[in-house]
């Protein structure tokens, strides 16, 4: 077992699908000899060639819109987005087709696709480079929205999202693509698509959250522990569409208390429907009004700004304790 | 430091065979065989009686809102016609012709309008029926399924097969940005892909001159390396010839190409639009005389392919096909009246949330049903 | 700069002691090895020297404090480096500083030229005969153990230290010093923060409820033998042997000679011929020269005869140790044993003399005792107690089997044994080896070693 | 990486792949420890593989063969003049090259190190800045700094790529075989690269500052070899320095200072091998508590520990001599020590070979070291014209010796000229190292007829037992 950052574990998954199926094709801008601008798809290239690794012109819709059509053909596309922040130029693709096609055909034909884009911040780059718009897509009926928070993870889903026969936009925290390593197995590891795991029991209080903000969120709850003793029941979600609604539900009921973490911006974001199905699910079980922490509703600001932008292991604690106060 | 002219692979022609008298460029005509030249002529009818049909169902309120086709038979069948089962057909919305030509059924069609999703899936019965989905279903969003050709052609080219696939779109589609990244995406990778534009002068209510500056829309295909014709699109037989040129250059291994079909919508945008806000009568009265049906029965009458006894029981045959497929959809109608429909084919597997919903929806329905008994029965 | 100056290790689990005087005042100015400050540890009281050049700034402490190593005493300023010890549990700041120093110090030692350099770690400075000869493996154990090479004697060719010196050296120190793990990281040495004397002990009533009581504390001495019994008492299976040493020739002998030696700087007690006929026995009865190591399932066999002598003092029991007392005559005991009571009752020995022992004599005969068990000095195997010699009659067997009872000079003998390694057998083999080399001087001269 | 900054934690950074920051990285994995290596290379091996021992040492094979083939006409073989294939030669050298750093990367990739190709520059006590890498920052627990060092330039005559003036990797890559080479400086760099290029058919001259070769080492081991240079040199220039130098089209001309005769020259090539500077500049060590002394060596304690207490180096950068070896040792202190392992750099004989002809080698103190701080010693000294195997190779103008103390009889130094002495010295270290005393060494039996005989011999001499040589003293 090697250790692996997550951008060598989505690397490796990448190339033991394409060994395994000569279905699946990586395209996007720059994922052939240059490996992808974050070295995702490195190397790739030399293993399978410029006809499996495609370098594309620089137009999203068209990178999406002919993986729809590859998919449809029967290939298993795997699309990246340079940046998440550029999907939206693709967004009809995604919204009118890939998420349609089944429906508007019947069933005839299906779109095996996975659009993987890196999203989020606190990687110090220019505007549209730091988003966390994973609510379009979740809230887009049709499609799966996942989110890996590590390389193991990340490795065990996309594997999963490249079998899946529906279309898995795959969102890659960027700020967590070199920052710690795993252990990553060479032999074959999925994840349910739509299943949270809990990263760790407790019973004084549930946090839920994923992606990137998956380490402020172990890190608040470690110091929470040690400074107050409070053991924390850590949900990471992985999948934001299908929510695993029932985990998160289960989890408040024993615990009573519950804080939502996300970057995203707060209102009408992921941490709203997941407050709302808690709420829904487990309403009597409440001790207190669930917490979200998440981005404000602005756009993420440039650099020099982001780090009081987005959710810190303080902002954390602090709305944890507000929870465990009520 | 010479400035001069670069000189392009390609320049744009322009074909005509039969001009609008129905008169013949021999030296152009393409050799179609006679059970072809009929089952084309058959075809263009068909759409154009169906057409005919599914605006009175509509105007009656027993369907939806639909695209006509009228005026636009030739520049769809013609180039269709071209394509093998295993090919692929990439429609936008108004290529009613052409999908029924692919072996879409009359009821699917008249189900679809009629607001039923699962009318998509009615097929025709048979041989048919058991071919492997090669056409793919009506792209509402313009110009957007131009990019899913080429994605198909990229994955022909990649498995290697001889297959090809034509996309059709309007003119107004040339202004979208997916026609211009697949036309790129299409010529870079050389697609075997043929794009069949359907000028038909109207994108809605903005004419042809106010969509782009270019003379013609076939030369856009010239910025992308790809060789562009404009066509006659009201003349069956130009558009055959230049459709063949098109599919044997695909097929061979050469690259995509784009076609441009001149031709005219005969009727409104789709059945919600009154074009008469819009555009002269003079012009559309001028369109008819052109119309590619009568200048194409004058060849096939010339060629001894056909005569007015024929033309007559085939009319009268398609017209039986037609309302005994009215009959069939309306039958069928009947049966699709369970709304828990809309949550079949969205995935795969449908999730536990989903089922949740469908629950719910199915319980209120239930209620709702019992409810209205109830009144029934005061 | 100011540099703190802190209770260095002084050795052998000696972790804290008490101040007994500061030697100096604020704003004197003080030389490299000056004494500083007397503190008495559990073991004696040493004079601790400075280990800086330079004036003396705060003085933290005062006579009755207990301190404890790490815990800094005085600061210097201007303070030039000398031979510092490495700095302890100093706050992350100035340890910071501290090891800045010390960079600086090896950049002062640090070579100009490579090969100077190498020539240079040959020879560190200020000490002639350059680094302990000891391969490479051994040098790694002793850094392991905590030990010092140039504190082991060394008993390799050309005066090379072996692993199995590092060992027996490390050895002497255990069970005194609190087994410590491969500290984390860089902390060096870790030392327990309190120590009670007993820690399971039961909580006691208040006292005071029943009369007045004076709350006196329990200090260095009186402390390390409260713990030091304690520990024994509770390691130790105990089992006794007693016995009755016919003393008369011996005292004979003794008061023959007493003059003599006396002449000679010495005093001729009746403990230096228990010292030699102990080593006597020690030698022909190895096992009761060794050390049970309990987590190496090993017995520790010593060959060296290192015995304490027990003695008595104002602040309590002390033991200092004379070595190799199988090499040394007679004479040279009797010397060597009075000036070390002497010492001790003056507290001028030093801890080095009251480490290394492997056996103890405990001798209450001055002070008039009959018999009593002594408790085993740990971690050694046994411990003898000699009781007050009197005139008494004894039946002795004559020839022809004839019985008579006459007056002899009787000394009750005592030895505790820790039955964890010897049996009573072994004791009553050991005594009768003992008693008799006391019994018959001569004897004891032929079968000395 | 086109946009942002992505950070990576690790628990140990090494900074610099080569022999010190590879063992130090290698020990630190195998300890259990995530350590992740930087280095400006995209493989380890650092100067060692690139551009020092091992190229060298290949090239010194060839030469040794060429001046072989020559010295055994005297013995009765005569082998043609030698063709020489340039190409072939610089190929088979990178060959070897690629070989070996392959290794290590496959070695690194087993153990679990991640490798990042870039430039570190420490922000603060826990991060580096990368440049031209994938990563931007990587905040760490510990780091090993093990930059190494560079060639010394001389003043205002800074090396470029494909200039007529070259540092030692410049002259590594063997771009011609210059007609007239001129070496700056005395060291064990200029000796091997001398060699080297005389072998392949180069006039050398050297030029150096002081009146003796190889001052690291004892005269008398370096006389043998100063004899054969000045056989083999054109020109061996004690006391001159280089006044000026100018690069032109074809040649570069110099002058020279001191004891020549001839202060204008022209030679086709130079070589600068006047040592080599620690690469602690430019890092961004002011920003971390590192203290770096005024000859830019970073200042260490015995755990290889700088002031910083998050940062240990090893290497070069360390100071010290500037030997893969040591470095090697250094690396692996640093790692056990961050693991909390009682370990420390306290070795007493760091070897030091010069891959001449006399090859030279000496560990421990050395004699001329001992006399200088009037230490009192004994040297015994064994002539190779009485080793059999010696004469057998024709190389009775070796010597073996050995420094002891008088006292204990303790062997305290070694050294050796002659041939194999690469071998020979290591019996010398393991002495020194375990604390030998000269009968250890000299009752050890050596197989006969060796080399290694004459270590043996040279400690009987001074036990007094020796055979092939008259005692030094009575035998005891």
């Amino acid at each position: 077992m090697a250790k692996m950052t997550m951008v060598q574990a989505i690397n490796l998954a990448l190339r033991q699908e394409m060994e395994k199926d000569d279905r699946v094709i990586v395209l996007g801008e720059d994922v052939g000899r240059d490996g992808g601008v974050f070295r995702v798809t490195d190397e790739l290239i030399d293993a399978f060639g410029e006809n499996r690794s495609v370098d594309t012109p620089l137009a999203e819709a068209a990178i999406v819109g002919m993986s729809i059509g590859m998919a449809v053909y029967g290939l298993r596309p795997i699309c990246e987005i340079q940046f998440s922040g550029f999907s939206y130029l693709a967004f009809h693709q995604i919204e009118c087709h890939a998420a349609r096609l089944r429906l508007r055909s019947q069933g005839l034909c299906e779109v095996p696709l996975v659009v993987r884009a890196p999203y989020g911040g606190g990687v110090h780059a220019l505007e549209h480079h730091s988003e966390s718009r994973e609510a379009y897509y979740a809230h887009t009926p049709g499609l799966k929205m996942v989110i890996p928070s590590g390389p193991k993870n990340a490795r065990a889903l996309l594997v999963s999202a490249v079998r899946d026969p529906d279309p898995v936009i795959f969102f890659e925290p960027k700020a967590t693509y070199r920052a710690f390593r795993e252990e990553v197995p060479e032999e074959e590891e999925t994840l349910p698509l739509g299943k949270s795991v809990k990263v760790q029991e407790g019973k004084d209080l549930t946090v839920i959250s994923y992606g990137a903000m998956m380490r402020p969120t172990l890190e608040a709850a470690e110091a929470l522990k040690a400074d107050d003793g409070v053991e924390s029941e850590v949900i990471d979600l992985l999948s934001i569409s299908p929510l695993d609604h029932e985990a998160c539900a289960a989890s408040v009921k024993k615990t009573g208390r519950a804080v939502i973490v996300h970057e995203a911006p707060r209102s009408f974001g992921p941490g709203a429907e997941i407050a709302s199905r808690i709420m829904e699910e487990s309403f009597f079980y409440l001790e207190a009004p669930i917490a979200r922490v998440t981005g404000f509703d602005v756009h993420i600001p440039l650099f020099s700004r982001e780090t009081a932008y987005l959710p810190g292991k303080d902002r954390i604690i602090r709305a944890a304790r507000e929870v465990l106060n009520t | 430091m010479p400035r001069k002219k670069i000189k392009l692979p390609y320049a744009v022609d322009y074909l005509s065979i039969l001009n609008e008298k129905g008169k013949l460029d021999k030296e152009l005509e393409p050799d179609i065989p006679e059970d072809m030249l009929l089952k084309l002529y058959r075809f263009m009818v068909l759409g154009r009686m169906f057409d005919d049909q599914l605006l009175s169902l509509q105007r009656q309120g027993r369907m939806g809102t639909f695209a006509p086709i009228s005026g636009q038979e030739a520049a769809q069948l013609g180039a269709v016609a071209l394509l093998r089962p295993s090919d692929w057909f990439v429609p936008s919305f108004r290529e009613t012709g052409a999908e029924l030509w692919r072996g879409r059924s009359l009821e699917s069609v008249i189900l679809v309008f009629a607001g039923y999703a699962e009318g998509a899936s009615v097929r025709k019965e048979g041989k048919e029926a058991e071919q492997p989905v090669t056409n793919m279903p009506v792209a509402v969003p313009v110009g957007t399924q131009i990019l899913h050709a080429v994605g198909i052609g990229w994955g022909i080219q990649y498995r290697e097969k001889e297959d090809v696939v034509m996309t059709f779109f309007g003119d107004g589609a040339t202004s979208e940005g997916d026609f211009h990244e697949g036309m790129n995406f299409a010529g870079v990778y050389q697609c075997p892909v043929v794009f069949v534009c359907q000028n038909n002068h109207w994108a809605i209510s903005v004419p042809r001159e106010k969509q782009t500056r270019s003379k013609t829309l076939a030369q856009k295909a010239l910025g992308y390396g790809i060789p562009g014709i404009q066509v006659d699109g009201n003349d069956v037989l130009a558009v055959y010839a230049a459709a063949e040129e098109a599919v044997d250059r695909a097929r061979s291994g050469d690259g995509p190409s784009m076609i441009e079909c001149v031709t005219y919508r005969m009727k409104m945008h789709t059945t919600a639009d009154d074009p008469k806000r819009y555009r002269q009568e003079e012009e559309v009265e001028k369109w008819k005389k052109q119309d590619p049906i009568s200048r194409y029965r004058k060849y096939l009458k010339d060629k001894d392919v056909l005569s007015d006894k024929k033309v007559e029981e085939m009319e009268n045959a398609i017209q039986e096909e037609i309302k005994s497929a009215v009959k069939r959809a309306e039958e069928k109608m009947k049966d699709f009246s369970d709304p828990l429909q809309m949550f079949d084919h969205l995935y795969s597997e449908r999730p536990l949330y989903l089922e949740a919903q469908r629950k719910a929806l199915a319980e209120e329905t239930e209620t709702r049903k019992e409810n209205a008994e109830e009144e029934k029965g005061e | 700069m100011a540099r703190p100056f802190k209770l260095p290790d002084l050795g052998e689990g000696v972790h804290e002691g008490e101040v007994l005087s500061v030697l100096v005042s604020v704003g004197d100015s003080v030389n490299e090895g000056d004494p500083i400050l007397e503190v008495e540890t559990d073991k004696a009281a040493v004079e601790v020297p400075s280990p800086f050049t330079g004036n003396v700034e705060e003085i933290k402490v005062k006579p009755g404090d207990t301190i404890q190593v790490g815990d800094v005493l005085l600061t210097f300023s201007d303070a030039e480096a000398g031979e510092e010890k490495p700095p302890e549990e100093a706050p992350p700041k100035k340890e910071k500083e501290e090891k800045r120093e010390k960079a600086e110090e090896k950049k002062r030692k640090a070579e100009a030229e490579p090969e100077a350099s190498e020539a240079k770690k040959e020879t560190p400075e200020g000490e002639k005969e350059g680094p302990v000869p000891a391969s490479p493996a051994t040098r790694r154990l002793a850094r392991e153990l905590g030990v010092d090479l140039k504190a082991v004697s060394p008993s390799g060719p050309g005066g090379r230290v072996t692993s199995d010196d590092i060992r027996t050296f490390a050895e002497k120190g255990k069970g005194e010093k609190p087994e410590e793990k491969a500290p984390p990281e860089q902390v060096e040495k870790e030392q327990p923060k309190a120590h009670p004397i007993e820690e399971k002990s039961p909580e006691l009533p208040d006292f005071s409820r029943w009369g007045a009581v004076e709350q006196v504390p329990v200090r260095s001495i009186r402390r390390a033998t409260a713990k030091q019994m304690a520990l024994a008492w509770s390691q130790i299976p105990h089992v006794y042997s007693q016995d009755m040493v016919d003393m008369t020739k011996l005292e004979a002998f003794r008061q023959k000679h007493k003059e003599n030696v006396q002449g000679k700087g010495g005093k001729l007690s009746v403990t230096v011929f228990a010292l030699k006929a102990a080593a006597t026995a020690l030698k022909q009865h190895p096992r009761f020269n060794a050390s049970l190591d309990v987590g190496a399932g090993e017995m520790v066999l010593k060959q060296y005869y290192h015995i304490g002598v027990a003695v008595g003092t104002e602040e309590g029991l002390v033991v200092p140790v004379i070595r190799d007392v199988d090499r040394k005559s007679i004479l040279e005991l009797s010397i060597e044993l009075s000036d070390l009571v002497k010492r001790t009752r003056e507290r001028e020995v030093n801890l080095e003399e009251m480490q290394g022992g492997t056996f103890t004599i405990t001798n209450v005969g001055p002070m008039g005792g009959g018999y009593f068990a002594p408790i085993i000095n740990f971690p050694e195997v046994a411990i003898l107690g000699m009781g007050a010699a009197r005139m008494q009659p004894l039946v002795i067997e004559e020839a022809e089997g004839k019985h008579e009872v006459a007056p002899r000079f009787m000394m009750p003998v005592v030895l505790s044994i820790d039955h964890r390694i010897v049996d009573g057998a072994d004791a009553l083999q050991f005594m009768r080896t003992f008693i008799d080399a006391m019994e018959d001087p001569e004897e004891m001269f032929i079968t000395m070693t | 990486m086109v946009m942002g900054e992505l950070s990576q934690d690790t628990e140990l950074l090494v900074i610099g792949a080569g022999p010190g920051g590879y063992a130090a990285a290698f020990r630190a994995a195998d300890l259990g420890m995530d350590v992740t290596m930087v280095d400006m290379e995209n493989r380890p091996g650092g100067e060692c593989i690139f551009r020092g021992c091992i190229p060298s040492k290949a090239l010194l094979f060839l030469a040794d063969l060429l001046h072989d083939a020559r010295r055994v006409e005297d013995m009765g073989v005569k082998f043609s003049e030698p063709k020489l294939d340039l190409d072939r030669i610089r190929d088979w050298k990178n060959e070897v090259i690629d070989q070996l750093a392959q290794g290590l990367v496959t070695l690194s990739e087993k153990r679990g190190i991640q490798r990042i190709q870039g430039r570190a520059l420490f922000e603060s006590p826990n991060q580096v800045r990368l440049q031209d890498s994938d990563v931007s920052k990587i905040k760490f627990r510990r780091a090993v700094l093990a930059t190494g060092s560079y060639p010394r330039p001389l003043p205002n005559i800074s090396f470029e790529r494909g200039s007529r003036i070259m540092d030692s990797a410049g002259a590594l890559e063997l771009p011609d075989i210059p007609e007239r080479l001129l070496i700056v400086g005395g060291g064990y760099v200029s000796m091997e690269m001398g060699t080297v290029y005389a072998a392949l058919g180069s006039r050398v001259t050297v030029a150096v500052r002081s009146e003796r070769l190889l001052r690291g080492a004892d005269p008398d081991l370096v006389e043998p070899l100063v004899k054969k240079l000045q056989g083999m040199f054109e020109n061996i220039h004690f006391n001159t320095r280089v006044a000026s130098m100018k690069e032109k089209a074809d040649e570069v001309d110099v002058k020279l200072e001191g004891e020549v005769g001839k202060a204008a020259q022209h030679f086709d090539r130079v070589l600068v091998a006047i040592g080599r500077k620690p690469s602690s500049d430019g890092i961004g060590l002011e920003n971390t508590g590192v203290k770096v002394n005024d000859r830019g060596y970073v200042e260490v304690d015995e755990k290889r520990r700088t002031a910083d207490e998050n940062i240990f180096a090893v290497g070069d950068v360390a100071g010290g001599p500037l030997l893969a070896h040591k470095a090697f040792r250094e690396g692996k202190v640093a790692a056990e020590v961050i693991k909390g392992l009682p370990s420390a750099f306290d070795v007493r004989a760091i070897p030091a070979v010069v891959y001449t002809d006399p090859q030279v080698a000496w560990c421990g103190l050395r004699e001329e070291s001992a006399r200088r701080e009037k230490k009192s010693i004994d040297v015994v000294r064994y002539p190779w014209k009485f080793s059999g195997r010696a004469a057998t190779v024709g190389v009775q103008e070796g010597l073996t010796k050995l420094v002891i103390d008088p006292d204990s009889g303790r062997v305290l130094g070694v050294g050796i000229t002659g041939r194999s002495t690469e071998g020979l010295i290591s019996e010398g270290v393991l002495a020194v190292e375990m604390g030998a005393v000269a009968e250890d060494v000299g009752f050890s039996i050596h197989p006969h007829p060796t080399l290694s005989e004459t270590v043996g011999e040279a400690a009987e001499i001074f036990v007094g037992s020796v055979t092939h040589h008259l005692p030094k003293k009575p035998a005891r």
